[in-house]
């Protein structure tokens, strides 16, 4: 055990600091939610992608640096410390990337990866249905191959980005007469083709950040097929899982929220109950757990282990504490943390707002927690069904 | 000791139920919401009619002289269907009108107690005063007394709030003296008297508030169907909203006493009161966490009817002093070595 | 609404407080979970009797004073006030009691109300068995009728204060041929008979506050069958009701806790985080609420109202409280909560210590919390089973 | 960076494990209660041979010269077996044998190094001393500094202790000028030493004991049949035990952490351990509270194995410094508005 950062792991940390010093936006962008503040953001995906900071984790090849757990771990702190804006194109950076770098053919890899590194396509996900959300295997959107093409009929929804972006990757059923997990495939497509209608989705706070995709006979080339026909749900289950696990929610996110609730906590302090402070340092500490859990298990990974079921145990915590910590800020805030996301007088307040809502979400996406603790109890405690 | 309501009062409560089921259903909030009416003014005659709002005015000054007791039910049931009006926050201002010498050359007594005048209370423990807009007149109070200001004599900012139907202000204004109408020294009281009856309406509202996101989570799960069945048959689901009727049905004495003990000036009313309101806003608080969770992503979404109740619910949490406001106040009272409060002590 | 003491119910109060001033033992007695302080707890019986203490709510004519539940919460104020001892005859009186009230033949009430008053004869309860546990309605435990006797054979569990006790009331299949809920029918009979084996089970204590009982062609006379053959499971329901609800716990018991708790945090105050100076004063509010939520439902069934699932909330709320509080005082006692409960030094942490252990059982005994949380959704909230 | 165990230190931790697999059956620990012994000696003698107790001395001391991170896991693994034995407490009074002068009489250096003498450390963050009636000799701190005090020196009063595999004991003392072994001015960071060291090992048993009982309550509820089925298979039970999962997961690299932070005496090694021992406690208590719950009545027994990990918890948390003395000892680093902890300041 050697806690300490290498020589060069602490130049890597030195060069990310100076390019985010002079690159990271003076103002504050729009939510990319909006369409004004969609565009800046990809507009920032390409800044980032001129500094190769886009993906550091891919190979070279792709567009990345070929880094390692640790060096991601380096970047994201520096990342957020650096209060960047917020990635529009996770969806493809951190989860149909990888997905395409582990199942996709050299054809895709080539065709997909360098648009998505440069920012010119954004990503939408295109897995829920109305009525398969936490029981996803209940999915009845039809992709049928006729000759060299995929015939798409049905509905998707949740899909997060979507009211805006380019491509979306989805799971449908290639095979009519399959159920459940069998016969699904895994597709992409792109967002303005014929037969895709886009109804973008207002959320809470009146922004859309995700949209309903309504397919009718929108026809994808066999080309845009990632794996094997029928093998999608596999596929799908090691995107989700990258998507629960560790690189969509780095520690680094949380820590900063944390640091900026201590603040909030010390400029506050009248308006605290003795619970609040303790929980105020509560989630300092569990901001500080989180990243050492996350370094743990880089390590590991590092050195060849395999991420298993921790991926819903990782879920549980940062959402539970990502809840935590704007709720106590809203409470900090007494009186403005009542106001709209909206007020153009008390910033720091809005931007506390608009976490919180978005907070709200986290036990929610990407498998409820409801569904998270089945699979822990499940897959690690081995509990009967 | 008897702790009932009687059959008038749970009449009088029926009645505002049925004008609320009749003429503030969801639809009808979210067309205030895109229409340049600030109020929707049929329902806002019922309302009148109904005499909420001069209830607290003594019958001698036009009012119907009615007590906390008497409203608590109404204001929790104004609650469950998220009355958009400030019917409370008028009826508030006429509670104090008895307090009020009757020199004022504008005669707005007897027009505040027919509903043809509306005047609005703002507070300090109020960062935000909402609906000012709508206001005539407002009760305002400054170092030295309590003073009264029509919508001309003060600046009215508004600001983004979080709830569509409740939009709010920031009030300036200077004091004139020829408005005062109480000095501090009879003010100061008043002043909490007000704050005591706002933080009581502002729990009963979230009692309400609070049944309405459990009845619609219920609603929900009862008929969203995954892995074959209802939701509402899975455990986890239950046991979630469990937690919240048991919470719930804990809250609700807790809230009534306050209002009796307000109603009868009882010297514990301050600590009463306090506590209704730090129950009803953590009961209101877990439950929309609860409800959202119950929901999935379509309790996320603007379409779904629970953002309405949940962000009246996100909104009154800090009116009238937040929990941890009210806890601050209560608080030494408790950790009193002699405090009244434990076996034996609760009514007294 | 009115809120006041009449003047009747204050002289009522002050009748009490005199008698217990003069009448609750000086020394503190020893655990009723022990065979020398369960006697000594029985001559506090008979005392309360000698007062016309011992059930106030039942009518004259068995040994009560007719009181309605008002009195009764006053009675229950005034009891914990004066530090009175716990009632070993709970099971009698509270329980089989209102049971045999409602359900029992004169016979029956003559020939058992005044010696449970007396407290004579203490009582057990024997419901559980070792597969029949949260799901009560599968015991096997035989009473097969034979005549005018039923003839008993099988097993009772967790029976509470059985190891020492007199009689026992509990429910067995008296037909054999039936399951579930039908053909059980409700049973008195006395420990000491032939064929019926006591063994004490010990707790986390060390004490023994339950125990196991084997019967062996055990006879039970008819006249020891309370209601109908066959059902058992309504009045049993019914028993259970009385155990969850109103009448076992009475909120001066939380109230007092709670004060104790005050004081114990004003004593140790630095040994207290500022998250426990809230959460005690949580607790202190929350022991209120279940007063002012009793007084609230006595008043409902005074003026001839029902009580229904809310016993279920109500078990839910003060298990969950007394836990909390006891977990506080362990918390604030700090080194002196890790001392067993045969300490002769710290009187004050022995007595928070063995109320912490019997807290761990409050979600567990008269049906867990789980299932009362299924009972409330199910019943109340009408979700599907 | 490297946050990984080396394979010695997981093969040193394995041959702890098998001992305790083979001599420290719940059987073994409860026959212990009921005899005169108050050790295993085979047992003892094995743990012995093992090298623990004087692993923390330095080798020309005559010990393995260890550090924290070689014996965090065995820690862990002797709280998995509820080992009653005063391992920790032994190996952590050799840990300081290097700041001791080489003048005392006695020549118990060697001893201690070897297993044929134990030395207690009393130190006043722990109101009662856990095995007191073992140890030979004590160390203490008095205003002036540290001392050396033989049993014979020491009155020690036993107390009734929660868990039975520990007894307790407080030591009445009179400080002797001539057993002082450091002055004030040394001794003051020592005692701080130590009471990391024990707040560490404490830590790492308590994860242990987490361990334990929630496999005690998995293995429980999958064979504990009610309504026709396995309780594990109802959601409320499986939900509870997965809590329990999720809070370890997290809690084993704080524990960790603070093993390197203090074997590596890094300045944050206070910050650190404070919060192993806080998150330890938590998640130990919480799982206590669970598995009692999901073993129902039976869990509440003597009879049940349950117990002799429970209890081991319950002590264990109030053993040098509870989880609030700890809380209050980081607080204020954390709520500075200078602290180096948030992104990229985990590791300095």
């Amino acid at each position: 055990m050697d806690l300490r950062y290498t020589k060069q792991q602490e130049s890597f940390r030195k060069e990310i600091r100076k390019w985010f010093k002079s690159n990271v936006p003076k103002e504050k962008l729009l939510s990319f939610d909006t369409k004004e503040g969609f565009e800046q953001h990809r507009n920032w995906e390409k800044k980032l992608s001129e500094g190769r900071w886009t993906a550091i984790t891919w190979p070279k090849i792709y567009g990345g640096r070929d880094c390692d757990l640790i060096e991601w771990l380096i970047f994201e702190e520096e990342y957020y410390l650096a209060n960047s804006p917020g990635r529009v194109n996770q969806n493809g950076i951190f989860l149909l990337g990888p997905t395409l770098i582990e199942y996709g053919t050299d054809e895709q890899k080539e065709r997909f990866l360098p648009e998505m590194i440069s920012g010119k396509e954004i990503w939408s996900q295109a897995w829920s249905e109305p009525n398969a959300g936490s029981d996803l295997a209940a999915l009845q959107c039809k992709a049928i191959r006729k000759g060299d093409k995929y015939i798409i009929n049905g509905q998707k929804t949740w899909s997060s980005r979507a009211s805006f972006a380019d491509w979306a990757f989805g799971l449908f059923r290639s095979d009519p007469n399959s159920n459940r997990h069998q016969g699904l495939s895994f597709l992409l497509f792109p967002l303005n083709a014929e037969g895709i209608t886009i109804r973008p989705i207002s959320q809470l706070d009146g922004e859309q950040g995700f949209a309903e995709i309504f397919f009718e006979n929108a026809e994808v080339p066999v080309e845009n097929l990632v794996g094997n026909e029928g093998d999608g749900w596999s596929i799908t289950m090691a995107t989700a899982g990258f998507e629960r696990g560790l690189m969509l929610r780095s520690p680094a996110r949380f820590q900063l929220t944390a640091r900026k609730l201590v603040n909030l906590y010390l400029n506050k302090e009248k308006n605290a109950s003795s619970g609040i402070r303790e929980k105020v340092i509560q989630c300092c500490l569990d901001a500080e757990a989180y990243a050492l859990n996350t370094y743990w298990t880089a390590c590991k990974l590092i050195h060849g282990g395999k991420i298993g079921f921790e991926a819903s145990t990782n879920k549980i915590f940062w959402s539970e504490l990502d809840s935590e910590m704007h709720e106590l800020a809203i409470s900090l805030l007494e009186a403005e943390g009542s106001l709209g996301i909206n007020d153009q007088i008390s910033s720091e307040a809005v931007e506390w707002i608009k976490g919180f809502l978005f907070s709200l979400a986290g036990p929610i996406y990407a498998g409820t927690n409801e569904i998270q603790r089945n699979i822990i109890a499940e897959r690690i405690l081995g509990l009967p069904k | 000791m008897d702790f009932r309501f009687t059959e008038e009062q749970i009449s009088f409560r029926d009645s505002l139920k049925k004008l609320c089921e009749e003429t503030c259903k969801t639809s009808s909030i979210r067309s205030l919401w895109n229409s340049l009416e600030r109020l929707d003014q049929a329902r806002w005659s019922k309302l009148i009619d109904l005499g909420v709002v001069g209830s607290l005015i003594e019958k001698d000054e036009g009012g119907l002289g009615l007590t906390d007791i008497d409203l608590v039910l109404m204001a929790e049931e104004s609650g469950y269907y998220a009355l958009p009006e400030p019917l409370w926050e008028v009826a508030l201002s006429g509670s104090i009108l008895k307090y009020i010498p009757n020199n004022n050359e504008e005669n707005w007594k007897a027009r505040l107690a027919n509903g043809d005048f509306f005047i609005l209370t703002c507070h300090e423990i109020n960062k935000f005063t909402p609906n000012a807009d709508l206001a005539d007149a407002f009760f305002l109070q400054d170092g030295d007394g309590l003073y009264f200001a029509t919508k001309e004599e003060a600046k009215i900012i508004e600001r983004d709030g979080l709830d569509p139907s409740q939009p709010i202000f920031e009030i300036k204004w200077k004091p004139k003296k020829s408005k005062r109408l109480m000095h501090r020294s009879e003010s100061v009281e008043v002043w909490q008297e007000i704050l005591n009856r706002g933080a009581l309406f502002t729990s009963a509202q979230l009692l309400g508030l609070t049944q309405k996101v459990l009845d619609l989570s219920v609603d929900y799960v009862k008929s969203r169907e995954q892995f074959g069945r209802a939701i509402g048959s899975f455990q986890a689901v239950k046991h979630l909203l469990a937690n919240i009727q048991v919470k719930l049905e804990f809250a609700r004495p807790v809230v009534y006493k306050a209002a009796y003990s307000l109603a009868s000036n009882s010297s514990g009313r301050y600590r009463d009161v306090s506590y209704a309101k730090i129950v009803s806003s953590q009961v209101s608080k877990l439950a929309s966490k609860t409800a959202i969770q119950s929901h999935g992503a379509i309790g996320y979404t603007w379409e779904s009817d629970l953002q309405i109740f949940m962000k009246r619910i996100w909104f009154l949490d800090v009116m009238w002093g937040s929990s941890v406001w009210h806890l601050k106040r209560l608080e030494k009272e408790i950790l009193s070595p002699s405090s009244e409060i434990g076996p034996g002590g609760t009514f007294v």
